[in-house]
């Protein structure tokens, strides 16, 4: 009862870890087996190997924080090399977080993925933590469509194009990507922040501002997401600062197909696990016989 | 068996050392069973999205206990610091790659204000074969001297003011001594001391960084410390998962 | 050693209760007098009374809230009446806060205010709680630049013109609103959010959306400030979930030379006064002679 | 003086009536002697932005205590719940328009579930001319029963079910009674039958109301109620600062 299909691929489950809080997610396997989960989004990888960004990388903000890690990853190749041949025994679906500084860079990596098991790419088009993390493309209509079209063109697995919540009308952006050939969508990335050591007087994130996740986000994507349901046909991954249960019902009803948790698992590494069980619990009591008749179910006033 | 995890703990005691520096005894048989001196724990701090990371000051596997002895900071320490005795407490533990001990070879352990409690477990595990150097701002501040003394180290006290036992630097009083391994934790200036010290005597020497931390196993990446491979490679590595505990070659900078 | 000026306008002090958190500022003189402020913002003013939005209007986020009260307020010439008379006579700085949903209303209100001892009009052009709240000129560059330079040339009082967050670029329209002629800024207004009831299905604020304040965007607050610094010359006034004087501080050195404090007071009435003391506190310890000292005093790496 | 201020306040009692129903007895003369019965506080719970506003149930204007009767509803209750006796809990209070109190009248308090609370201290006020109906929806779940007769008034219980007192609504029962006032506080279906009732017996009628608040004393807007003025013309009032009780006509819709 908790499967659902997005873009036609069958998740056991509607909870997926979020790009870059779960690694590759073998830390995490060492307490529970990734089967427990619908999937995985794995780190964010570019086509050649990124050093990230100088430490500190990470802080607390009022329910949140605030993460500028650069990207840091072994390239695409490695990727498949290394993590994907363990990971694709895990029995969880695995989406590939894509980014990179070019259009071509992105094709390239995407083209690399075609002939191996990854379940899904997710075009990261709104990592603000890189100067060429790709927010570049994120932040019009015109980049966002551009991207996901060359990219589309080039992967032969379904397409989650993942959207910038740093944008005046999201609206715009969730309709350039479904007009760019995106088979679903996922949102919100993280919104700009910064936080300064009022003693040194430098801003705590070495890269100066950071992106800003965590429950203090959480209405600031249940809006988005309800506004794109609204306006595209695809569906919607939902996330930012989900760590309940019922915040992840919250942003079914918003119009979710699915729900991405990422910060909570620092919080607890245990919080997609319990996520799913107080869904299927809640469903149970309330006679929900499928994921899909949550989503979009608010009533608008 | 899972080589860490996240349990509920009992808190078994809970006191204050000096004011601001707190000593609590956690019941949690599991993870004391795997833990090792010089690893970490993340402990979850009530309303804070971030957990904080504290070394593991003590371990008791008999008991089934862990030690971690922490001074308030700021908002999160502050947190950790009102928990009581009886009260529940969330531990993802243990982490990182801890002192790598051996009994046999003399080992000079530096330890610098909040920086001493790490060594206490790593002079428990080398059995009397340690000498402890452990400095502190002033007389006030000094903590743990008997618990050194009581695991058969030879244990050294400097302090900056001279108020109590040696006045000037660890790394002066240290440099006094024989040893073929050193271990230290503590501020920035004192590491790059024991790491020169280290490097003239010609001894292994390992150093417990710290950096601001997500996830505290390695998964967010967030906890990058710059380090130089065999082949003189520069690469960020990770303080939580390559660490905290660094052979001193592999440390860019302190 | 904490007074500030800001265009023009001489502050006892640099904290300022945000509009919308503090009335007309009866209800908090019951508990300390209103001279201990260096300014209040009063309740975003129209030319007509309007009603407000239907109940419920604010719930509790994480780390925040949402409010969707939708800019109920008796009317300018009721607020000129029966609120200025008393209010001038509190010794505190009076800040009227203007709103409409056409730029002849905005022009018709601060003309009403022009003969009166408002010390400071604030330009609201980002409302997102009413349909015609001003929103729609505080999002395009284009629209701040047009309603600023409208309003300058009818008000006699300086200008401060309080920016939307829901912006993909928030330095454009700092540069739109100075470009228009405004003397100084405030920032940042409520970045719209949404609650879903997961039991009844409903939005929890009947407007469906509502603007997030309190703690949890402190980040994006200090970021845009930051941002805006940088780019402009007007001084600027900040808020966004300034909680305690730490954070006033970290508003100070992002570039701010004056702040509001708002959601805070829910939390607890006397925050504005311990955040004052507290600054204070702070700047005699380090040495630190005037507030101006502090603005701007970030070093980014 | 002040009519209401925010201070930290200590608990002098805290239990639990029934299960998830807790009662608390605080310290607080100075807001103590300001209350009267119908208003209410905002109570901070840690890590929270927004207090929750709690009626006062009672006052002790000798002892300088207020006593709060809460419900669990919610993450901001759960919390309030936790406190324990001697803690520090920060109170911003008395706050709104009680209930106009009138000994020389008969008065039928209504009471449903968690608004019977509220009615106590109205009930002490009347010193005795009171008829108190209170209503629950099971045995179980009745509370303050004893305390609303040692103020000396007229008791009489309802269930939802019948398994205590009457089997019925609270309207049901209150309708025997003879009152010249009525003063009710419940679930809004309740306060529609009471309104019908008073409006029947030409009684003048107090309903208290809810609202999810910010400020708590009229500044945000944020608690809004429809109302009608004497002219019949609709506006938003505010429950914190207007009410919570108002004179039921006033009241645009329950
Ligand atoms: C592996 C590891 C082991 C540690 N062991 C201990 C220990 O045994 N006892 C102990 O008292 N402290 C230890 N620390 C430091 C402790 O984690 C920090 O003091 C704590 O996280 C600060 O949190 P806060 O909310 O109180 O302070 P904040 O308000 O977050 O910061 C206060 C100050 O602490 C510094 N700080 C913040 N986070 C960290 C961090 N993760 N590491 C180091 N400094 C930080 C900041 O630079 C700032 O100056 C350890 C840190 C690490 C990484
Ligand atoms: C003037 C006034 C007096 C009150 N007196 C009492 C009292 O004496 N005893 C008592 O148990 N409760 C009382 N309440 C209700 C109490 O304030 C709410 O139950 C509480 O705020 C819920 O907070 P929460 O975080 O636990 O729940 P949430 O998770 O915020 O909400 C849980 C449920 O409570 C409802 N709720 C939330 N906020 C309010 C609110 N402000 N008013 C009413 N319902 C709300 C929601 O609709 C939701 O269904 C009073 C409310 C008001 C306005
Ligand atoms: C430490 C960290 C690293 C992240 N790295 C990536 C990344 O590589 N790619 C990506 O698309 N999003 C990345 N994100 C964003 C998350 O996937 C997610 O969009 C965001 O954190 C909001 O969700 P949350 O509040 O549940 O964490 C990262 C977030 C964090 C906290
Ligand atoms: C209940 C409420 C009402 C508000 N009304 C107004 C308003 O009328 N005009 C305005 O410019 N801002 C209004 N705001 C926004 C605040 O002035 C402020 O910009 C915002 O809340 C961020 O600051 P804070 O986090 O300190 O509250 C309102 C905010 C709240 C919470
Ligand atoms: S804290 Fe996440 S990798 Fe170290
Ligand atoms: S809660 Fe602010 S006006 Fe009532």
């Amino acid at each position: 009862m908790l499967n659902v299909n997005i873009a036609g691929v069958e998740f056991k489950n509607p909870i997926i870890a979020a790009s870059g809080t779960f690694g590759f997610g073998r830390e995490y396997a060492e307490m529970y087996p990734l089967s427990e989960l619908g999937g995985i989004s794995c780190k964010g990888t570019t086509l050649k190997e990124r050093p990230g960004n100088p430490p500190p990388r990470v802080t607390e903000t009022p329910g949140g924080m605030l993460n500028a890690v650069g990207l840091q990853n072994p390239g695409v190749e490695h990727f498949i090399k290394e993590d994907l041949p363990w990971l694709s025994r895990q029995g969880t679906r695995i989406i590939a977080n894509v980014a990179g500084s070019a259009v071509s860079d992105y094709c390239k990596t995407a083209e690399l993925l075609n002939g191996t098991p990854v379940d899904m790419v997710e075009l990261n088009i709104s990592c603000p933590n890189v100067k060429e993390g790709g927010v570049q493309f994120g932040v019009t209509a015109k980049g966002v469509e551009g991207i996901t079209r060359a990219v589309r063109d080039c992967c032969k697995k379904p397409l989650m194009v993942k959207l910038s919540p740093n944008v005046t009308d999201i609206t715009e952006m969730a309709i350039a990507a479904e007009s760019g050939g995106a088979d679903a969508l996922s949102l919100i990335n993280t919104l700009t922040g910064m936080r300064i050591d009022i003693n040194s007087r430098r801003p705590i994130i070495r890269n100066n501002t950071g992106g800003l996740s965590g429950p203090a986000v959480l209405p600031v994507a249940i809006r988005m997401v309800w506004q794109v349901s609204g306006k595209v046909k695809l569906p919607i991954v939902g996330l930012g600062g989900i760590s309940t249960w019922q915040d992840a019902v919250e942003m079914l009803l918003a119009g979710a197909s699915a729900v991405q948790v990422g910060t909570a698992i620092f919080t607890d590494p245990y919080a997609p696990i319990k996520i799913r069980d107080g869904l299927q619990e809640f469903m149970e009591k309330n006679g929900v016989k499928s994921v899909s008749e949550l989503t979009g179910g608010v009533k608008p006033w | 068996m899972k080589p860490y995890d996240s349990k509920p703990c009992r808190l078994l005691s809970a006191g204050e050392l000096t004011p601001g520096i707190f000593d609590f005894t956690v019941s949690c048989p599991e993870l004391a069973a795997m833990a090792v001196p010089g690893q970490f724990a993340q402990i979850l701090v009530p309303g804070h999205t971030l957990r904080r990371p504290i070394s593991i000051c003590s371990i008791d596997k008999n008991s089934g206990t862990l030690r971690f002895v922490f001074q308030v900071r700021g908002a999160g320490t502050e947190g950790l610091s009102k928990f009581r005795e009886g009260d529940t407490i969330e531990l993802l533990a243990p982490l990182g790659k801890g002192f790598p001990i051996d009994p046999d070879k003399r080992t000079l352990l530096v330890g610098g204000g909040i920086g001493v409690p790490p060594l206490l477990g790593a002079a428990e595990a080398l059995g009397g074969n340690a000498v402890a150097v452990l400095g502190f701002r002033n007389r006030e501040l000094v903590i743990l001297e008997e618990d050194f003394k009581s695991t058969g180290a030879k244990v050294l006290v400097a302090t900056d003011d001279g108020s109590y036992g040696f006045h000037g630097l660890v790394t002066e009083l240290g440099a006094g001594e024989d040893f073929q391994v050193l271990m230290a934790c503590g501020p920035g200036p004192m590491l790059r001391g024991v790491k020169a010290l280290a490097a003239e005597r010609g001894a292994q020497g390992y150093l417990s960084l710290e950096q601001r931390m997500a996830c505290g196993v390695g998964a967010c990446l967030g906890c990058a410390v710059g380090l130089v491979d065999g082949e003189g490679r520069e690469y960020f590595g990770h303080v939580c998962k390559d660490g905290p505990v660094f052979p001193m070659d592999m440390v860019r900078e302190v």
